[in-house]
């Protein structure tokens, strides 16, 4: 197995969607994530992996802007406000956080509609919430439920569809498979599959690391906060190998 | 001996049947799970079994007494003690406070030991420290001892919640999907740790959508979809179970699960 | 050079703002007079106040500061009872006398070193039943009073007395301050057969039943205890000629003949009036007469000592003060000893004396 | 001998003084149902529309209904004020919801000081809008100024479930105070719509004030008890329920009503309360139902 | 130990005084014991109680009852007065702490309001607004504690044996009980902690304080009447709680202390007094929303 450093993208030549540069962030006096660099090109779909309370969902929170970070993270070259999540949603940077964030006491209905908040046209909003109801149907039945007394599966497949609600220019997701059954958590990862198909970029933090790879362009390894490599899940062959890097 | 029994348990909220007329038992030794789709109802018969529901029809037997409509703090003191899905840590103390939360059933200093600071409660606080700092290392969490609750990733919450669960030295501990949110080498170390829990005599009921972890640690397997019981068995029946595969696995799944162990050796 | 420090505890807010700072007015008013004209025995009078809430809790601390920090001499304060009540103790073991807006103390230690300018209870309640016997056929009257000391007294003196005047009180009704309605009690004491209401407290609780009076469409009078006219007129304007309240003299300054109250009451008002405008001169001329009093005591006493001041006090009669006589005693610590009060109403904006 | 003819009239009066607790604790629902916080300078904003439109009638001359539009607007920008100043610094602190709650209040005693150092401390009142003698159903006295009020408190209701429901600023707003940060992440301008929140909760508030002043009295030191009746209003009626609100001062007001009747003023918080907690130990989730869980 | 030494050198320096600032500090003792309870259950077990002022007035009511009108000496009065908080207290906590949320609030905020109505009501034993007077001075075996100094030195004992109390209990199993209970309510069930008991026992342990701070007033003062124990104790007391610090120990002497001395460094300020006690006030929870005594010690919480 290798690892490059400097791996060229999968589209190599166009400019990154997002892209980070010495992005760090910290809780009170502690540096969660040291200053890093990470991008994602159009059209791609980068995993980040790495072990329990290695920073992922704080780099995810930083680029939002949700925790006290440094750095710049930009958006197809324009650099992104700092520490004001709202703006940086209404770019199109969505984020599906850890734990769902789902409006409990709203209905599923409502919790989809807030998702495209941004969004005036009417058409437009039919057809993703269309869209939406097609990937996950289980949404489509319960539409009037109180999103929180939903099974926590189906609560992810409504933070997911809340947040394709919004057409995301970068959809960021913190393990989406967290809770799902294993059948869901093939299709919604066959969805995001498709999703990025579509031309969409990713960033997919997710534990159950195989499935990841599969889809994936490219993977970087976090570890105690910082990017202790960047993998080509191509070359990958045995999980064994990955997990090496885990504990490395 | 059966640690657990149910019959004919059911939940209706409104309209929807939760959970649907389920029976099965639960044997003192070993590990079970419950597996099924989403919203099969498996939560909710936790939530039954420890009290914070109250079934709609039907009975519970914890160690062949009646636990039907108990409150949970009763059930608890029996020996019967549950996490959370959605974690819910006490999350303006500390990790090891946390933990130490757990051996509240098995101390008893009152309101005037406490002011008086006798002997007896300080020998109390003494093993309860010892204890809740062997559960950390044994969940791995040690090095975070004096952290806020709060400020622990997903995974190391999960790990404590069990931790504090296991505090209280229970009988029978149900974890709801301990593994959500480990990786796979984690969630490797999480089966031994459950393995460990079952061998020192605790029965263990689980949940989990973790097939690599189901299949490594459980003993029996319950299936429910749609809130009825759908098959039972060992990992290795119900994994061939056309009706499980098709409700839950999906093909893709049980054959990477197969390719995953091959590749684990 | 040295003066005489004269404390105010007052509750400039709360329920008793709109009387205690008239109160503390007038004392500062009658201070100025005094000091322009060289002050009492060669020393200028310095007034201190502090605002106690109205509440007796805090009154316990700004008396403690006046005299503590200040060195207050003697108190001049404003009508908030309980916050007297709970400081009286304080003075004795000090043996500085109060001069009061409120009514007195109970206990007998207490009461010897205090002192009020408030006129006995019924005054108030006698003026208007003898109004309704000599100028109305009514005969039947609700009365309508908050929870305060001074309500209570004079609710107990119309239940025993309206008879002595041929008028049956058909209901007694209580209220709160801060009552957003007291239609519940006007139509109670209505079909009972109250052809009038005697209500008997302060603030705008007045507004409010006359607002409801007019909403229920109930033909009844309203005869309002002593209050500042601003919060009359209103009121006036709601009720008319069905409105009719209790007067000071110094309310109703031009229709009272001259006399010595009338020349006494011209000597506040005129200062008053260049300070204040048509400000209303009630209880600011009792907070005259409350300084003028200590005046007079020091004078009388020959001295500044508390103990002298307070036996002097005791001394004092016929004096000429704004409101009436007063006439203090050994046993009377309440000097007004005679109803000075009239009965008036607003026409036009005007105030008119009709009793 | 006794006449009892006066109870319909009792319970008339009691719906009366109920309607305006209702709508002083819809006040309260709307800035709860955006932030989840407990305004407690909402009775600051009632006293301020009664003060501030007897203000422009008196010193401007103003006819009724533009004072008192203006008085609207000023208290809702207030409202705004409030929520720049205080609220949003503590928001922004992640401070507790009692940190605010007392920081509302804190608001409140220098709202009602500047106004009693403006405006004085005499009480005030507006005239009434239709100035008629009441109307007489069946020997039951009924005052238009109670008609007012009981429509535009119904109003008030059904707009605001209409905008909490059906538009998409109410839903932001609602979810606002479900998950601050997940608002956020769907792009919710979240402090704005808080302040939004606190200028429609505000002039609701001056609205109420408005319309009840001319029914009684008005001062600097009327906003606490109000605040404190509406607040309970709110609270029967399952907080956050605008209509429950509505109802649940309806309740209070006859309830106290029946109280005086029965055994006087005086005792008429005992009485009343003692009954409405009773209905809360039989009814914990309030007349409706709580809104939230 | 910098919050303390803050308390320590404030009293001592009134002891040394006397006068003015002794009557200031005095109140501030009394609300610190008040507060102290009030912590035990809104900091330590997280609920809340707008009614607290009832067990303040019930303590001290019948400690003025029994000594100005049946001449009891002070503390039978108050062991009385305490017993009777205890019971109103159950009576009214059993049913309503098994409510949630705001139904805790109105049900206490409630019974604060209707015990201020009797108090006013009940004429023939408080005599209403008119207060009682007359009530003797704290003492015990024939001994009085007439002097300012002794007063203070007495109150001071009592603030810090309940500060004591209330820090032996935060770091016992029970505070670990209660500490679940305001963190999550299902877990703590789970770990088979009686909810509803810790936190009626947390209600009672609070009920008592209120009452002993309610009988050492009105025999500090020597008087009673219903204002005191009115709206105004709660906001006054919630005001000490959160500015000195919810949960934390010395939060409340701290609280109590700051927001007593602060009115009176504003007295100067005559009519905007007040408009800068609010501001002051608006400015702390803004700046230190913990509480001051978490600025002077950078310790986590305990
Ligand atoms: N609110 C917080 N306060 C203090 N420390 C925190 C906070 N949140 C996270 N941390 C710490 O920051 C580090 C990174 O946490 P993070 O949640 O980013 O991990 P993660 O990689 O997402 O882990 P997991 O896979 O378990 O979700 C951990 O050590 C964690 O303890
Ligand atoms: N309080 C409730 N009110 C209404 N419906 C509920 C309630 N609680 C659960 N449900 C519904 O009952 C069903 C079973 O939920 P449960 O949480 O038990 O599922 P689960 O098997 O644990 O699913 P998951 O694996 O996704 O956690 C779901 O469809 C859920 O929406
Ligand atoms: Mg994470
Ligand atoms: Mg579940």
């Amino acid at each position: 197995m290798s690892v490059v450093h400097a791996l060229p993208d999968a589209t190599s030549g166009t400019a990154p969607v997002l892209e980070a540069r010495a992005l760090a962030a910290r809780y009170g006096h502690v540096e969660a994530l040291h200053p890093i660099d990470l991008h994602v090109a159009e059209g791609e779909l980068v995993a980040v992996l790495g072990p329990n309370g290695a920073g992922k969902s704080t780099l995810l929170r930083a680029i939002l802007g949700l925790v006290s970070n440094s750095g710049t993270v930009s958006l197809r070259g324009t650099p992104l406000p700092r520490q004001n999540p709202v703006a940086v949603a209404s770019r199109g940077v969505v984020l599906v956080p850890e734990g769902r964030g789902i409006f409990g006491p709203m209905s599923v209905a409502e919790n989809l509609e807030l998702g495209a908040y941004r969004l005036r046209d009417r058409a437009e909003f039919a057809r993703r919430r269309e869209r939406v109801m097609t990937l996950f149907p289980r949404l489509k039945e319960r539409l009037t439920q109180v999103a929180g007394s939903m099974s926590g599966g189906e609560q992810q497949m409504l933070a997911i569809g809340r947040a394709l609600m919004a057409g995301p220019q970068v959809l960021l997701l913190d393990e989406p498979s967290l809770g799902l059954a294993p059948r869901v958590t093939e299709e919604i990862l066959a969805t995001l599959g498709t999703l990025n198909g579509e031309g969409l970029s990713i960033i997919l933090v997710e534990q159950k690391a195989p499935l990841a790879l599969e889809l994936a362009n490219r993977a970087y390894l976090l570890s105690v906060g910082r990017i202790v490599a960047t993998l080509d899940p191509r070359e990958i062959t045995s999980y064994d190998e990955l997990a090496q890097h885990y504990f490395a | 001996m059966t640690r657990l029994v149910l019959e004919n348990v059911t939940k209706r909220f409104g309209g929807l049947v939760a959970v649907d007329n389920v029976s099965f038992t639960v044997p003192e030794a070993g590990v079970t799970a419950v597996i099924g789709p989403n919203g099969a109802g498996k939560t909710t018969l936790f939530s039954l079994v420890s009290g914070f529901l109250t079934p709609t029809d039907g009975r519970v037997l914890f160690d062949g007494q009646d636990i039907t409509g108990l409150a949970p703090e009763k059930i608890s003191a029996r020996g019967l003690v549950r996490t959370f899905q959605l974690v819910k840590l006490f999350e303006d103390l500390s990790t090891l406070e946390n933990v130490k939360v757990g051996r509240h059933l098995h101390t008893k200093a009152g309101l005037f030991s406490a002011f008086l600071h006798t002997p007896a409660a300080r020998r109390e606080e003494r093993e309860v420290e010892a204890r809740a700092r062997d559960l950390l290392s044994f969940v791995g969490l040690q090095h975070k001892a004096d952290a806020d609750a709060s400020g622990l990733s997903y995974g190391q919450q999960r790990l404590l919640e069990m931790a504090r669960a296991l505090a209280a030295d229970p009988r029978l501990v149900l974890l709801d999907e301990p593994a959500a949110g480990l990786n796979g080498e984690e969630s490797e170390a999480l089966s031994r740790i459950i393995r460990r829990i079952a061998d020192n005599g605790t029965t263990v009921l689980l949940i989990e959508h973790d097939m690599t972890l189901v299949m490594n640690t459980a003993d029996r397997v319950v299936v429910v979809d749609f809130g009825r019981k759908i098959a039972e068995g060992t990992p290795a029946e119900v994994r061939v179970n056309p009706a499980v595969i098709a409700a839950y696995l999906g093909s893709a799944a049980t054959a990477k699960a197969a390719e995953q162990e091959k590749l684990n050796g | 050079q040295e003066t005489y420090k004269v404390g105010i505890s007052a509750g400039l807010t709360g329920y008793a703002a709109t009387v205690d700072r008239a109160w503390r007015d007038g004392v500062e008013l009658a201070a100025e007079t005094v000091n322009a004209r060289g002050g009492v025995m060669g020393r200028k009078i310095q007034v201190i106040v502090e605002d106690n809430r109205s509440e007796p809790q805090e009154a316990v601390t700004v008396y403690r500061k006046m005299l503590s920090s200040d060195g207050a001499q003697v108190f001049v304060s404003g009508c908030v009872s309980a916050g007297n009540f709970a400081a009286a103790g304080l003075l004795v073991r000090a043996k500085v006398p109060m001069m009061l807006c409120s009514i007195l103390p109970q206990q007998d230690a207490q009461l010897k070193w205090a002192f009020s300018t408030l006129p006995p209870a019924g005054f108030e309640v006698e003026k208007r039943l003898e109004y309704l016997r000599d100028k109305t056929q009514i005969r039947k009257v609700g009365v309508l009073h908050d929870p305060t000391p001074y309500a209570n007294l004079q609710k107990s003196v119309a239940e025993k007395i309206a008879a002595k005047y041929g008028i049956e009180v058909v209901g007694i009704e209580q209220y709160k301050q801060d009552d957003a309605d007291l239609s519940v009690q006007i139509s109670k004491m209505r079909s009972a057969g109250a052809g009038a209401i005697l209500k008997i407290g302060l603030g705008g609780s007045t507004l409010t039943a006359a607002k409801n009076i007019k909403q229920l469409g109930a033909d009844m009078l309203l005869l309002t205890s002593l209050e500042d006219i601003a919060v009359f007129k209103p009121v006036a304007e709601v009720l008319g000629d069905k409105f009719l309240f209790v007067a000071a003299p110094s309310q109703v300054y031009d229709a009272i003949p001259e006399s010595p109250l009338k020349a006494e009451i011209g000597k506040f008002l005129g200062p008053w009036k260049a300070k204040y405008g048509d400000r209303d001169p009630n209880w600011a001329s009792r907070g005259w007469d409350g300084l003028m009093l200590t005046v007079a005591a020091i004078e009388k006493g020959k001295s500044f000592e508390g103990e002298a001041v307070r036996n002097a006090y005791e001394g004092i009669t016929g004096f000429q003060g704004t409101t009436g006589i007063y006439n203090f005693s050994p046993e009377v610590h309440q000097g007004i000893t005679e109803n000075p009060f009239l009965i008036a109403t607003i026409v036009d904006g005007k105030i008119k004396v009709v009793q | 001998m006794a006449d009892f003819s006066y109870i319909p009239q009792v319970l008339v009066s009691g719906l009366g003084i109920g309607c305006v607790y209702g709508l002083i604790g819809i006040g309260f629902c709307v800035i709860y149902n955006a932030s989840g916080i407990v305004n407690f300078a909402q009775g600051a904003f009632v006293m301020l529309g009664g003060m501030i439109t007897h203000g422009l009638l008196q010193r401007y001359g103003l006819p009724l209904l533009p004072a008192a539009l203006i008085a609207i607007a000023v208290v809702a920008l207030l409202g705004v004020v409030l929520e720049r100043v205080v609220v949003r610094p503590l928001w922004d602190r992640k401070a507790t919801m009692f940190t605010m709650i007392l920081a509302t209040l804190a608001a409140q005693i220098v709202i009602e000081r500047l106004t009693l150092i403006v405006g004085g401390d005499q009480p005030k009142t507006l005239p009434v809008f239709t100035d008629l003698p009441p109307l007489q159903i069946g020997g039951v006295a009924v005052s238009f100024q109670l008609l007012w009020i009981v429509g535009a408190s119904l109003l008030a209701v059904g707009a605001l479930a209409a905008f909490f429901r059906l538009t998409r600023t109410g839903k932001a707003m609602r979810a606002c105070a479900i998950n601050r940060e997940a608002a956020a992440l769907q792009g919710i301008p979240v402090s704005r719509m808080l302040a939004a929140a606190f200028a429609i909760s505000a002039g609701l508030g001056a609205m109420a004030g408005i319309l009840i002043t001319p029914t009684q009295y008005t001062a600097f030191n009327v906003g606490v008890p109000f605040a404190i009746s509406g607040f309970i209003a709110a609270i029967v009626g399952g907080f956050g329920r605008p209509f429950g609100a509505f109802l649940g001062g309806l309740m209070l007001g006859l309830v106290q009503s029946l109280a005086i009747l029965g055994f006087g003023a005086g005792w008429k918080t005992v009485a009343a309360l003692s009954v409405l907690l009773l209905f809360l130990f039989i009814r914990p989730s309030g007349l409706l139902g709580a809104a939230t869980k | 130990m910098l919050p303390y030494g803050f308390a320590a050198a404030v009293v001592g320096y009134a002891i040394a005084v006397g006068g003015y600032p002794a009557t200031v500090v005095g109140f501030a003792l009394i609300y610190a014991v008040f507060v102290i309870g009030l912590n035990l259950f809104m900091g330590f077990a997280n609920q809340v109680s707008f009614g607290q002022n009832a067990f303040a007035a019930i303590g001290g009511y019948t400690s003025a009852v029994l000594t100005a009108t049946y001449e009891w000496t002070p503390l039978p009065a108050m062991g009385v007065g305490m017993a009777a908080a205890l019971v109103i207290a159950g009576l009214i906590g059993w049913p309503t702490l098994r409510l949630k949320g705001h139904y805790l609030a109105m049900g206490t905020l409630a019974i604060g309001l209707i015990v201020q109505e009797i108090t006013v009501e009940w004429t023939s034993v408080t005599q209403g607004y008119m207060g009682l007077s007359g009530i003797p001075p704290m003492g015990a075996f024939g001994f009085e504690i007439t002097s300012d100094r002794g007063q203070l030195i007495m109150l001071a004992s009592v603030v810090a044996a309940a500060t004591f109390l209330s820090a032996r209990l935060k770091r016992s199993r029970m505070g670990r009980a209660l500490s679940a209970v305001a963190g999550s309510e299902e877990a703590a069930r789970a770990l088979g902690i009686a909810v509803a008991r810790y936190k009626l026992l947390a209600f009672l342990l609070s009920a008592a304080l209120a009452s002993l701070a309610g009988s050492l007033f009105v025999h500090v003062v020597g008087f009673v009447s219903p204002e005191v124990f009115g709206l105004h104790m709660v906001i006054l007391t919630f005001t000490m709680l959160y500015v000195g610090g919810i949960g934390t120990i010395a939060g409340p002497v701290v609280g109590a202390l700051i927001i007593s001395l602060l009115p009176e460094t504003f007295r100067g300020f005559k009519e905007y007094q007040d408009l800068a006690y609010g501001a002051a006030l608006i400015l702390m929870l803004i700046y230190a929303p913990k509480g001051l005594s978490a600025l002077f010690s950078h310790r986590r919480r305990p």
